[in-house]
């Protein structure tokens, strides 16, 4: 069977996700939310998802804070963070790029809950579609959220990798580097190379990502596209259209 | 006997006063932010329990904010917030960048009456390097080395947010919104807007408790029917969509901006 | 399918384990307590958020407790509680006296996954001194000299307590008990025990989920009806008055209350 | 008009509340209870009362740490604190006495929130009808929360005076010393230094304890006697047994 691009991501995020208890997705994150919707789904009852901006997939009664809480307890097993840049030490920036803080010339919305997730959810898979030198920066212009310094800090939490549209790096946290795990059907370990603005570590051989078989594309587009729907109907009609309008 | 007018409400919020605001899916008295900015308030410290949107970029767009500390300010699918960027870039206000479990802690602090409160994370992040405010002890509990975080608490003068409804006694339904209890409890009043007032009682029934923020917090409370207009407000109504993508086009520019408080600030007044 | 029972429930419960427990106007789970009491568990670090009552006086009559942490136990208008003062004095267990908002921050520590928690107050005074678990540090935001009290997080393993529903998701309705929500948080899991389950959704509205502790904390509940008494629960059911002056009569004495264990605790499993 | 021993307590309580916006009461305290209660009716509206175990007089909805929260961000005005025993630098004992902690001869229930809330609360009233010299001791065998110490903390919190079967002592927190302000109808200086383990401060003339007047006595057994009612019955049927006819 044939599939897209994010179809690609999200069974990709479903996998990485395995053996999770408890997962939660932030604002604006649609392929997350399907990922983790998905592997729940795959999880036999094993997994809770919320899904920030769901009714029915919210399960937190406790107001906002709730979720950083569950991350302090340590009952919060994986998370999705961004950036507009992300280096090679796995450092996050969410707030600006170029000139001085706080006179970048650039400037995204702020840290959000970066600045103590990062520390504290064990599984943080970063996640940037784009997949650019303007994203993935040598080093970036301010530190949201750092990478793993190697200090004696407690930090139970931290990155396990970046999935983008062209591939999946994983962290080494003791290494403090990138390794190139596989690169998507349609692209090649060079564009990855061109496009990375970070050294990383490269095997001889990288495999291609993990193709999701029929069953769980059949599982995605139906059931999943469903339940991602109630959230992000605007990403649905235009990831899963036949979904939508087998609904109809 | 009808309660205080938008207008009476603005007037209680001085210039330089700290105020607590919610994110969007608190409930935004955008109403009541309009009339702030019809009224001129200057300088406020504006607190984003822990982020806001059109609220905040309304504010400092009008010039009302000296001191601006929040985890993001962000449109959410409509994009970036125009003047909040164009007001860093020209240095329009004091930026204290913080991130969402800070702010909570901070607000907490206070609400407890604790000058300071612990917080995991931040080290390392230029979050901690910018914010003198901010601490770092050795955990004295830890047998090894344990840097962490201490926040001082963030003392609002005034809570500000609008809520579906406040009953006769003047107790304010606010459901799972626990952020907004949180602020109230921090701040020294609550300056509250609300669809409209229930003749009913929320004290009487344990389950409507629950979801009460009870009226000894709360200093007053207005009527503004769809007050958080054009955000949305819970499950109740939806952003205005038109709306929205109209706001984040004209606001670009500084011109457009000025043509927008004409027409959806400064207009109202002039029509009452 | 049916629930697990309740000797399942006090089954979960190992030697040793700390646990938390409400004071009565919470919902204390007596009917648990008993269970407990009959399976032989025994050096339990009993932490009460912030006081207790029958609960604990039996636990501590029938040699289940290592060691004891709250800010009182009493039963109220029935008077001291004769098991925990006889408990002291022969030096059973291990006392740790508190103050009630230092028992509930130092459970909201641990709900917040932080190592300690400050709490104005108790300088100079004998809890202090006794509790070499506290620390005192000066506070770091103060320009002159000033002190202040750190308290470690109590970090219960299990939860137990008694509410009137759960609903068919196992998500369980505490209402204002946010004593509840903030053990639960706070500990490894919880056991609850519910006067009965119901064929409903409390996540389904903002009103009934503003009081709902969600089921993603929770272990294990079982049905117990009236698995409080003789202890009240909420304004569902008062004191067993007859039987509360009852045990405070017979349990002066170890022949008395052991004779109360024979007749209200072991001789339910007698019987069935 | 004539008047009982609670009657005079109650409205002496009222009276030293007077000018106060939040006062709460906590387990066990019909007379306090009911002198905030008049408090409030005198003081047309300003006053909000919080009766703990009350359902009318409760509007606490955050929980058990609400009060102390309240106490915390100098909201409550006025509480009441009791003691096994009180002594004459005002620190108070609700644990044991007698022998070495914790194995105590007397064993009390424990301090309940006194260790936090003698401090935080500006006007703490110590009320404690008997008046004897096992309860009013030189030096208390445990302090549960100390009378204020002159050392420089943060404090403003603590004592205004105790209340007694006797008397009321007010408190100078700088001197920490109590001082015989008034003696109730029917009682002596003489009485109160017999009965008194402390030295405390006495003028050469002490007053008779004021006496309600007529009016504060019919609304204490009319409306007030309803309203304490509520949370206290068996207190009501005892102390106002025409307000529990007059009712039926």
């Amino acid at each position: 069977m044939d599939y897209s691009r994010q179809e690609l991501l999200i069974t990709t995020i479903a996998r990485l996700l395995a053996g999770c208890r408890l997962v939660a997705t932030g604002a604006s994150s649609p392929i997350p939310g399907a990922g983790a919707l998905l592997a729940r789904a795959l999880s036999g009852g094993r997994m809770r998802v919320n899904v920030l901006g769901s009714i029915r997939n919210d399960f937190l009664c406790d107001g906002g804070v709730e979720l950083f809480d569950l991350a302090g307890q340590g009952r919060l097993d994986a998370f999705f963070l961004g950036g507009g840049q992300i280096d090679g030490q796995a450092n996050i920036n969410l707030v600006g790029a170029g000139s001085a803080y706080p006179q970048n010339d650039v400037r995204w919305p702020g840290s959000f809950g970066s600045g103590y997730l990062y520390y504290l959810v064990p599984r943080v898979i970063l996640f940037r579609e784009e997949h650019t030198r303007r994203v993935l920066v040598p080093q970036v212009d301010f530190i949201s959220a750092a990478g793993p310094t190697g200090e004696a800090i407690y930090r139970p939490g931290g990155p396990i990798g970046l999935l983008t549209n062209l591939c999946w790096f994983s962290f080494d946290r003791t290494r403090r580097r990138f390794r190139l795990e596989s690169v998507h059907r349609g692209h090649s370990v060079e564009e990855v190379r061109d496009n990375t603005g970070f050294d990383f570590d490269c095997p001889d051989h990288v495999p291609e990502t993990a193709s999701p078989d029929a069953a769980t594309l059949q599982l995605l587009r139906g059931r999943i596209a469903a339940e991602i729907g109630e959230t992000y109907p605007r990403f649905v009609a235009q990831v899963f259209p036949d979904s939508v309008a087998a609904a109809q | 006997m009808p309660g205080p007018t938008i207008e009476q409400l603005a007037a209680q919020i001085p210039d330089g006063a700290r105020i607590a605001v919610p994110p969007d899916y608190s409930g935004v008295a955008m109403e009541l932010t309009r009339a702030m900015i019809r009224r001129g308030v200057r300088n406020l410290h504006l607190v984003c329990v822990p982020i806001s949107g059109l609220q905040a970029d309304l504010l400092i767009g009008a010039g009302c904010v000296g001191t601006l500390e929040t985890s993001a300010v962000t449109l959410g699918e409509y994009g970036g917030a125009p003047r909040f960027a164009a007001g860093l870039k020209r240095g329009a206000f004091k930026m204290m960048d913080a991130t969402c479990p800070a702010v909570h802690a901070a607000i907490q602090a206070a609400g407890k009456g604790l000058p300071f409160m612990p917080l995991r994370g931040l080290l390392g992040s230029d979050l901690l390097k910018n914010r003198p405010d901010w601490q770092v002890i050795d955990n004295p509990f830890a047998a090894e080395k344990d840097p962490i975080v201490l926040l001082p608490a963030i003392r609002p003068d005034i809570a500000v947010f609008h809520a579906p409804f406040a009953d006769r006694n003047g107790n304010v339904f606010i459901g799972r919104r626990r952020e907004l209890v949180a602020m109230a409890h921090a701040s020294a009043m609550s300056l509250v807007t609300v669809e409209e007032i229930r003749d009913v009682d929320l004290l009487s029934s344990e389950e409507s408790a629950a979801g009460t923020l009870t009226a000894a917090y709360i200093g007053d409370i207005a009527v503004a029917p769809r007050g958080a207009w054009p955000v949305k407000l819970w499950d109740i109504y939806d952003y205005d969509d038109a709306h929205m993508r109209q706001y984040v086009e004209v606001s670009r520019s500084d011109e457009g901006f000025a043509r927008y408080l004409a027409d959806f600030v400064y207009q109202r007044q002039a029509a009452e």
